[in-house]
C-alpha cells in the first residue's frame, strides 16, 4: 500500500517537472501563435478542471463558468488598470471615484478575482442547493446572463459594452501554465481527500451519501465555490492575456465550450479535462477547415461558416449517447499507471 | 431504551402512511419491523433517519428528540441505515465506499486537504486503517480496491453494512438485508448481524419479509399493516397472531 | 454566394500556380455566431474585391486568409496572432465590431501590422494607436450629420434618443448625436435605454407618445429599430424617425414592412447613385455575379478595406513592408472606393461623405449627401 | 401613471405572459415525466416559428395551414429528439440527459444558422392580425387579443387531456411513480413521447404567436424566451400545468411593468425572470402550485 503511494508521488513529481520544463521550452522556443494557443490551453485547463469539479466530480450540472470568468476578468482588469488609463477609457459614463482608486498587483488581483467569484458562488448556493441538483443548471445559466446584463448596465464600473481595454499584459506562459499546474494539483488534492470522496458520493447517490452522515449541502457548496474561485482566477489570467475585455466575451458559448471539453475528456476525470482542453482548444484551431470549402476530389462543398459549431454540438450529443464515459471515463492518469503496476 | 417513537403519524397529502405508532427499542436489542408491502415500514425508517418529517408524534434517540434534525446530523448522532435495494456508490471501490462512512470522523479541513497539511496524512492513515479493520471483520478485505458494484450480491450487501458501521452507530437500521439472498447467504448474514451486535455494541432495527430470518434473529417484532400497529412482541408469537396472519396472507402467497 | 466562393477558390488556386510572389493578407470576421449575418455580408465584399483585383501592380498575387472569430474575443486574439506570427500577413482586414476590432488592433499594433476596419465606428478605436485604420466614418461624424440635418434641414428641435446599452455602436453614436444636437440648439427630452434582443417596445413607444418630441433618433441595429417602428405605428405614434447606418440594409425594410415608410437614416453610399467609377464597375460586376444590384453598404465597405489596402501596397516599393503599407494607407487622399471618395488622416480615420436616405415605397431612396 | 396607461400595460402583459405560458407548459410537462430541464425546448419554439415562416413565405400557405404545419412539424421534432437523444439515456445519470439537451439545443440553433443564415427574416403576418383596435384609448392589435384567448383555450384542452383521458392520467401518474404507469398497462416511453409531442406543439404555437407579435424569425430567438419560460415554469411550480400558465403571466407582467413604470431599470428587464426564480427557490422551492418532487418517487 505504502509503496503504491510513493510510486504515485514519483510519477506526480515527474509529471510536474516535465510540465515546468515544457513551459520553459515553449516560452523560449515556440512562435507567438503556438505560445498563444498554449496560453489559451493553460487558461482553459484551469477552467476545465474546476468546472469538472462541480459538474463531473460532484455531479451537479452547472452552467456558470461564463459568469464567474467574467467576474474574475473584470475584477482583475479594474485592479490592474491605473487611474489615468481608466479615466481615459470610460466613455459612456464617468467612473465612480472608487473605481478609479482600485489598484493591486497581479497576484493580489488574481486572488481578489477568485475570492469575489467564490463569494458570489456561496450566495448562489443557498437558493440553489436548497432544492436538488438540476435547478442549478438553469439558475447558473441565468446567472451568467445577469452578470452580462450587469456589466452592460453599469458603465460607471465596467465601461458598459465598450469593455475595458489596454489592460497590462501580465499573463505569459509562466503565469498561465504555473497557475494551471497549481490548480490541477489543488483540485487533485481535493478529489483525493475525504471531501473529494464525499463529492463523488453525492454524484453517485445523494441519499446514500446523506445516510453516511455527509452534509451534502456543504459538500456541494465547497465544490461550487472552489470551482468559482478558480474560474475567477482563470478569468483574471484571460483578461491579462487578451488585454481587452467586454461583456460579449462572456456569452453562453464560453460555457458550452468548457462543457464539451469536460464531456469529451470524461466527466469526473481531471486528467480527462486536461486532455479535453488540448483537444478542443487546439482542435478548434485545427477544425477551421470545416468552415472552408472542402475539396473531395470529385466535387467540392461550398464554404459553410458556422459548420464547426454544428459539428461541436453533434460531438457532444454523440459522446453522451454512445461514449458516455468520454476519453478517460472517471479514471486519472495515475490510475493507468496503477493498473499496470498491479498486474 | 435507545429509540422511542411516540404516537408517530405520517400523512402524504390525504394518505396516511403511518398511523399513531408507538414503540421502543432497547439497547442491544435486535428489533424486527414487519408487515406486508405498503405497510409503511420504509416510511418509518425515513422518519427515524430524518428523511421525512413526522406529521405528528415524536422520535427520541437516547432520550433526545430527533424531529426537525437534518438527516446527516441524525447519522452523526449514531443512527446508520442500509437501503432496501443496495445503494452503493457505484463508481467507487469497496474501500472508498467504507471511507465515506468515516467522512465526518476524519478531522481535517478543506484547506488542509488542498494544501496537504500533515494532519491530512495522519487522519487519512487513521481512517484507512479502521476501514480496513471493518472490511477484515466482514471478510471482504481482499476486495478493498475492487469496484464495489463488481462484487456479488451477497458481498455488496456486506459492503453496505460495513459502510453503515463505519459511521460508528449505536443503532443500525437494516432495510430488508436478506432480500435476494439464497438460504446459505441468509444464514451467514444472520450470524454476522448477531456477532456484529456484540462486537460493535449495536442495537439493530430491521425490516424483513423473510419470517424465518426474523424468527431466528429478532428479539422482538412490530407488525405494521397499512400504517397501523397490529402486533408487538416475540416473533414466535407473531406467527400465531390471527390479525398478523390475515394481513400477511396475500404477501406470503407471492413471496 | 456559393458560385462566388467556388469561383474565388478556383481563382485563388490558379493564383498560387503563378510565378509571381504571393503576399498574404488576413481577414478576421465573424462568420458564425451571433454576428455572423454582418460578418458574412462584409466578407462578401472583401472576397469579391479580391476576386476583381487579385494581383498587385508589380504582378505579385495576394492571398486572402479568412479566420472566423465567431464574434468572440478569445478567437479574435488567437486568430490575429496566427495571422501575424504564423501566416505572416502584411495587413489585417476586420474584425467588424468595435470591441473585436479593438482586440485585433491591440495585438497588431504591437507587431506593427496595419489593420483596416470596415465598419467599426467607435471614436476611440484609432486613438493612441499607430497601425489602426478604418474606411468608415466615426460615430462623432455620423452623429453630427444627423443632428445638423434634423436641426437645419428639417427644423426639428426636440428629440428622444433610444440607445442600445449592449452595442458599442449605439452608445457611441447616441453620445455623438446628443453632443452635436445640443450644440446646435436642439433639446434631448429623453434618453431611453434598451438592450439588443429586446422585442417588445410597447412601453417605450407609449412613453414617447406622451413625451411628444419632434422626432426620434434611434442609433440601433435593424432588429430593434424595425420593431420600434412597427410598434410605434400600432399606437399611432407617427413622429419622424432617424437612424444611423445600423439600419442601412434590406432586412430592415423587410422587417419593418409598411411601418418604416418615411424612416430616415444615414448611410455610407447609395448603390442606385454610385459615387465613383469604381462603384459603378463593382456594382455591375456584383450584379453579374449575384443577379442583384442592391449592394449592401457593409459589402461596399468590406470591398473598400481591400481596395484601399491594395492601393497602399501598390505605392510601396516593397509591397510586403507593413510599415510602409501603414504609412501609405494613412496617406491615401481622394481614394475612389466602392463606397465613395475616402481621404485618410494621420490618425487612420477616413474623412468621407455620408448619405442620407429615406424609405419610400419599400425602398431606401437617396435624399442627400453630406460632406464633412 | 394613470388608469388608462395601467390598463394598457395590463393588456400588453397579458399578451406577453400568454406566450411565455405556452412555452412554459412544455417545460413543466417534460420535467414532470422525465425530471429533465429540456434545454432544447426554446429552440423547438424557434423551429415552430421558422416552419410557420416557411409555410407562408415559401409555400404560400394560408396562416392557419402554416400554423398546422408548424404544430405538426414541431411535435414530430419534439418526439424525434426524445426518441433519438433522450430515450437511449433513460437509465443514465441525469447529468448525461441534461448535457444531451444542451447539445440538441446548440445543434438546432447552429444548423439553422448554417442553413438559413443568422439574419432575421420578416414574418409575413396576415393583415387582419395587425388590425388595430382602439377600445377607449387602450390600443391593441387583433393578435395581442388572440394570443391570450388561444392560450386559455389550449390550456383548457391540455387540462382536459390530463384529467379526463387515460393518457392524461398516465402522464400525471408518471410524475410520481414509473411503476404505477406500467401497472396501468401503458408503456411509460410512449407517454413520455406523447408529452414531448404535446409540449412541442404548444411551443410551436407560442413561437408563431411570438413571430406574429414581433414579426421576425432568427435561429437564436428561442434561447432567451426559453430560459424565461423555464423560469416561469419554476415560479408557477414545476410539474403543474396551471402553475406554468400562472408563472408565465407573472413573468410577462413583471417585464411589462418594469419597462413601463421603472424605465431606469429597463436594462435589467431580462434579469427579472431569474431574480424571481432565485427568490422562489429561496422561499418556496416548489413554486406557487408546485408538487414536491424531491419526496415523490423516493
Amino acid at each position: 500500500m505504502n509503496i503504491v503511494i510513493r510510486k504515485d508521488q514519483w510519477i506526480n513529481l515527474a509529471i510536474i517537472a516535465s510540465a515546468l520544463w515544457f513551459i520553459w521550452f515553449a516560452s523560449t522556443h515556440f512562435d507567438k501563435y503556438t505560445v498563444r494557443i498554449l496560453n489559451n490551453i493553460a487558461i482553459f485547463t484551469i477552467l476545465a478542471v474546476s468546472y469538472n469539479l462541480i459538474n463531473g466530480v460532484t455531479g451537479q450540472f452547472s452552467l456558470e463558468p461564463n459568469g464567474f470568468v467574467a467576474i474574475g476578468a473584470y475584477v482583475t482588469a479594474l485592479l490592474l488598470l491605473d487611474g489615468d488609463a481608466k479615466e481615459y477609457q470610460y466613455d459612456i459614463e464617468d467612473p465612480y471615484p472608487w473605481v478609479l482608486g482600485l489598484q493591486a498587483n497581479f497576484v493580489w488581483a488574481l486572488f481578489f478575482a477568485g475570492t469575489f467569484s467564490a463569494l458570489l458562488a456561496l450566495t448562489l448556493s443557498f437558493p440553489v442547493f436548497r432544492v436538488r441538483g438540476d435547478y442549478l443548471a438553469i439558475v447558473t445559466l441565468g446567472f451568467g446572463f445577469i452578470i452580462r446584463i450587469l456589466a452592460i448596465n453599469n458603465p460607471e464600473i465596467t465601461n458598459g459594452s465598450l469593455g475595458l481595454n489596454d489592460i497590462p499584459e501580465f499573463s505569459n506562459l509562466y503565469w498561465t501554465g504555473g497557475v494551471a499546474i497549481l490548480a490541477v494539483i489543488g483540485i487533485l488534492n481535493v478529489v483525493n481527500s475525504k471531501y473529494g470522496r464525499a463529492m463523488k458520493a453525492v454524484r453517485d447517490d445523494e441519499d446514500a451519501a446523506i445516510a453516511m452522515g455527509v452534509n451534502t449541502f456543504k459538500i456541494k457548496t465547497f465544490a461550487f465555490c472552489t470551482s468559482a474561485f478558480l474560474e475567477g482566477v482563470g478569468g483574471g489570467l484571460l483578461a491579462a492575456l487578451l488585454t481587452s475585455i467586454s461583456p460579449d466575451l462572456f456569452t453562453f458559448f464560453f460555457t458550452f465550450q468548457l462543457l464539451i471539453i469536460i464531456v469529451l475528456g470524461g466527466l469526473g476525470s481531471t486528467t480527462g479535462a486536461i486532455i479535453g482542453t488540448v483537444l478542443v482548444i487546439g482542435g478548434a484551431e485545427w477544425m477551421r477547415f470545416l468552415d472552408e470549402p472542402m475539396n473531395f476530389g470529385l466535387f467540392e462543398t461550398p464554404a459553410m461558416p458556422g459548420m464547426r459549431m454544428v459539428v461541436f454540438s453533434i460531438i457532444l450529443i454523440f459522446v453522451m449517447l454512445f461514449a458516455r464515459e468520454g476519453i478517460m471515463g472517471k479514471r486519472e492518469l495515475t490510475d493507468l499507471f496503477k493498473r499496470k503496476g498491479k498486474k | 431504551m435507545i429509540l422511542e417513537l411516540k404516537g408517530v403519524t405520517k400523512k402524504f397529502g390525504g394518505v396516511t402512511a403511518i398511523n399513531d405508532t408507538t414503540f421502543t427499542v432497547n439497547s442491544k436489542e435486535i428489533y424486527g419491523l414487519i408487515g406486508p408491502n405498503g405497510a409503511g415500514k420504509t416510511t418509518m425508517f425515513n422518519i427515524i433517519t430524518g428523511n421525512y418529517q413526522a406529521t405528528e408524534g415524536e422520535v427520541l434517540f437516547r432520550s433526545e428528540k430527533l424531529n426537525g434534525l437534518k438527516p446527516h446530523t441524525i447519522v452523526r448522532k449514531g443512527i446508520a441505515r442500509t437501503f432496501q435495494n443496495i445503494r452503493l456508490f457505484k463508481t467507487m471501490t469497496v474501500m472508498e465506499n467504507v471511507l465515506i462512512g468515516f467522512d465526518f470522523q476524519a478531522n481535517y479541513t478543506y484547506l488542509e486537504s488542498i494544501f496537504r497539511f500533515p494532519r491530512f496524512f495522519g487522519e487519512e492513515k487513521r481512517i484507512r486503517k479502521r476501514a480496513m479493520e471493518i472490511l477484515d471483520y466482514f471478510g471482504i478485505a481482499e476486495f478493498a480496491d475492487t469496484k464495489a458494484t463488481d462484487l456479488s450480491y451477497g458481498q455488496q450487501r456486506k459492503v453496505e453494512i460495513a459502510r453503515a458501521l463505519a459511521t460508528n452507530p449505536a443503532l443500525l437500521l437494516l432495510d430488508e438485508p436478506a432480500a435476494g439472498m439464497n438460504p446459505a447467504e441468509t444464514k451467514e448474514l444472520a450470524t454476522l448481524i448477531r456477532s456484529a451486535r456484540e462486537d460493535f455494541d449495536l442495537t439493530v432495527l430491521l425490516i424483513e419479509h423473510d419470517m424465518k430470518f426474523v424468527n431466528q434473529l429478532c428479539d422482538k417484532v412490530l407488525v405494521l399493516d397499512y400504517g397501523k400497529t397490529i402486533f408487538e412482541g416475540k416473533p414466535a408469537d407473531a406467527i400465531q397472531d390471527k390479525e398478523v396472519v390475515a394481513a400477511y396472507l396475500g404477501d406470503f402467497a407471492h413471496d | 454566394m456559393r458560385k462566388l466562393t467556388t469561383l474565388a477558390t478556383s481563382v485563388a488556386l490558379l493564383a498560387t500556380v503563378a510565378v509571381a510572389k504571393e503576399i498574404k493578407v488576413g481577414a478576421v470576421m465573424p462568420m458564425s455566431g451571433p454576428l455572423a449575418a454582418y460578418g458574412q455580408v462584409t466578407y462578401e465584399g472583401i472576397e469579391f474585391a479580391h476576386k476583381i483585383q487579385p494581383t498587385l501592380k508589380n504582378g505579385d498575387t495576394i492571398k486572402l486568409i479568412l479566420l472566423d472569430n465567431k464574434g468572440d474575443k478569445v478567437e479574435t486574439a488567437t486568430g490575429t496572432t496566427r495571422l501575424i506570427s504564423s501566416d505572416k500577413v502584411v495587413a489585417i482586414l476586420g474584425a467588424l465590431t468595435s470591441t473585436n476590432t479593438a482586440q485585433t488592433i491591440a495585438i497588431a499594433d504591437k507587431k506593427k501590422i496595419p489593420v483596416i476596419a470596415s465598419v467599426a465606428t467607435n471614436d476611440k478605436l484609432t486613438m493612441k494607436r499607430t497601425f489602426a485604420n478604418r474606411v468608415c466614418f466615426t460615430d462623432s461624424f455620423q452623429g453630427e450629420v444627423v443632428a445638423n440635418y434634423a436641426l437645419k434641414d428639417l427644423g426639428l428641435k426636440t428629440a428622444v434618443v433610444i440607445v442600445d446599452q449592449a452595442q458599442v455602436y449605439s452608445l457611441g453614436l447616441a453620445k455623438a448625436f446628443q453632443k452635436a444636437f445640443k450644440k446646435g440648439g436642439g433639446k434631448i427630452v429623453k434618453k431611453i435605454k434598451i438592450t439588443s434582443g429586446d422585442k417588445d417596445f410597447k412601453a417605450v413607444v407609449s412613453q414617447i407618445k406622451r413625451i411628444n418630441p419632434d422626432f426620434m433618433f434611434l442609433p440601433l441595429y435593424h432588429p430593434e429599430a424595425s420593431m420600434i417602428a412597427r410598434q410605434s405605428k400600432q399606437i399611432g405614434l407617427s413622429k419622424p424617425m432617424f437612424s444611423g447606418d445600423g439600419v442601412a440594409n434590406q432586412t430592415f425594410i423587410d422587417l419593418g414592412g409598411k411601418s418604416v415608410e418615411g424612416y430616415m437614416f444615414t448611410d455610407f453610399f447609395d448603390y442606385s447613385a454610385p459615387p465613383t467609377q469604381k462603384s459603378k464597375d463593382f456594382i455591375a460586376a456584383y450584379a453579374k455575379e449575384t443577379g442583384k444590384n442592391e449592394l449592401n453598404s457593409f459589402t461596399a465597405l468590406g470591398a473598400d478595406t481591400y481596395f484601399l489596402l491594395v492601393d497602399a501596397m501598390n505605392r510601396c516599393s516593397d509591397p510586403s513592408d507593413s510599415i510602409c503599407i501603414n504609412k501609405e494607407i494613412k496617406a491615401s487622399k481622394g481614394f475612389e472606393g466602392v463606397s465613395g471618395v475616402i481621404n485618410m488622416d494621420k490618425a487612420g480615420n477616413a474623412t468621407r461623405s455620408a448619405v442620407i436616405k429615406v424609405i419610400t415605397n419599400g425602398k431606401a431612396v437617396y435624399k442627400t449627401t453630406v460632406n464633412p | 401613471m394613470d388608469f388608462l396607461e395601467f390598463t394598457q400595460q395590463l393588456v400588453n402583459g397579458f399578451s406577453l405572459g400568454s406566450m411565455y405560458a405556452l412555452i412554459a407548459i412544455g417545460y413543466t410537462m417534460v420535467y414532470g415525466v422525465l425530471r429533465l430541464i429540456n434545454f432544447a425546448h426554446g429552440d423547438i419554439m424557434m423551429v415552430g416559428a421558422f416552419l410557420g415562416y416557411f409555410g407562408m413565405a415559401v409555400l404560400g400557405l394560408p396562416f392557419v395551414a402554416a400554423v398546422l404545419l408548424a404544430v405538426v412539424g414541431s411535435a414530430s421534432l419534439g418526439m424525434l429528439t426524445d426518441k433519438v437523444a433522450y430515450k437511449p439515456l433513460r437509465d443514465a445519470p441525469k447529468i448525461s440527459l441534461l448535457i444531451t439537451a444542451i447539445g440538441i439545443s446548440f445543434f438546432l440553433e447552429n444548423i439553422f444558422n448554417v442553413l438559413f443564415g443568422g439574419t432575421s427574416r420578416a414574418f409575413p403576418v396576415p393583415e387582419y392580425m395587425e388590425y388595430i383596435i382602439n377600445a377607449g384609448g387602450i390600443i391593441f392589435t387583433v393578435a395581442s387579443l388572440m394570443v391570450p384567448i388561444v392560450t386559455l383555450m389550449l390550456l383548457a384542452m391540455i387540462l382536459w387531456v390530463l384529467y379526463k383521458t387515460k393518457y392524461g392520467m398516465a402522464i400525471r401518474a408518471l410524475a410520481f411513480d414509473v411503476n404505477t404507469v406500467n401497472l396501468m398497462g401503458i408503456d411509460a416511453n410512449r407517454i413520455i413521447m406523447i408529452v414531448f409531442g404535446m409540449g412541442s406543439a404548444l411551443a410551436a404555437v407560442g413561437g408563431i404567436f411570438w413571430a406574429v407579435s414581433y414579426p421576425s424569425v432568427e435561429p437564436m430567438m428561442g434561447v432567451l424566451i426559453g430560459l424565461k419560460a423555464f423560469a416561469a415554469a419554476v415560479v408557477g411550480g414545476i410539474g403543474s400545468v396551471g402553475g406554468a400558465v400562472i408563472g408565465g403571466f407573472i413573468i410577462g407582467f413583471t417585464e411589462v411593468v418594469v419597462v413601463a413604470f421603472l424605465p431606469e431599470y429597463g436594462g435589467y428587464k431580462d434579469a427579472f425572470a431569474f431574480v424571481l426564480l432565485i427568490l422562489v427557490l429561496l422561499f418556496k422551492p416548489t413554486g406557487i402550485l408546485g408538487i414536491n418532487f424531491d419526496k415523490s418517487r423516493f
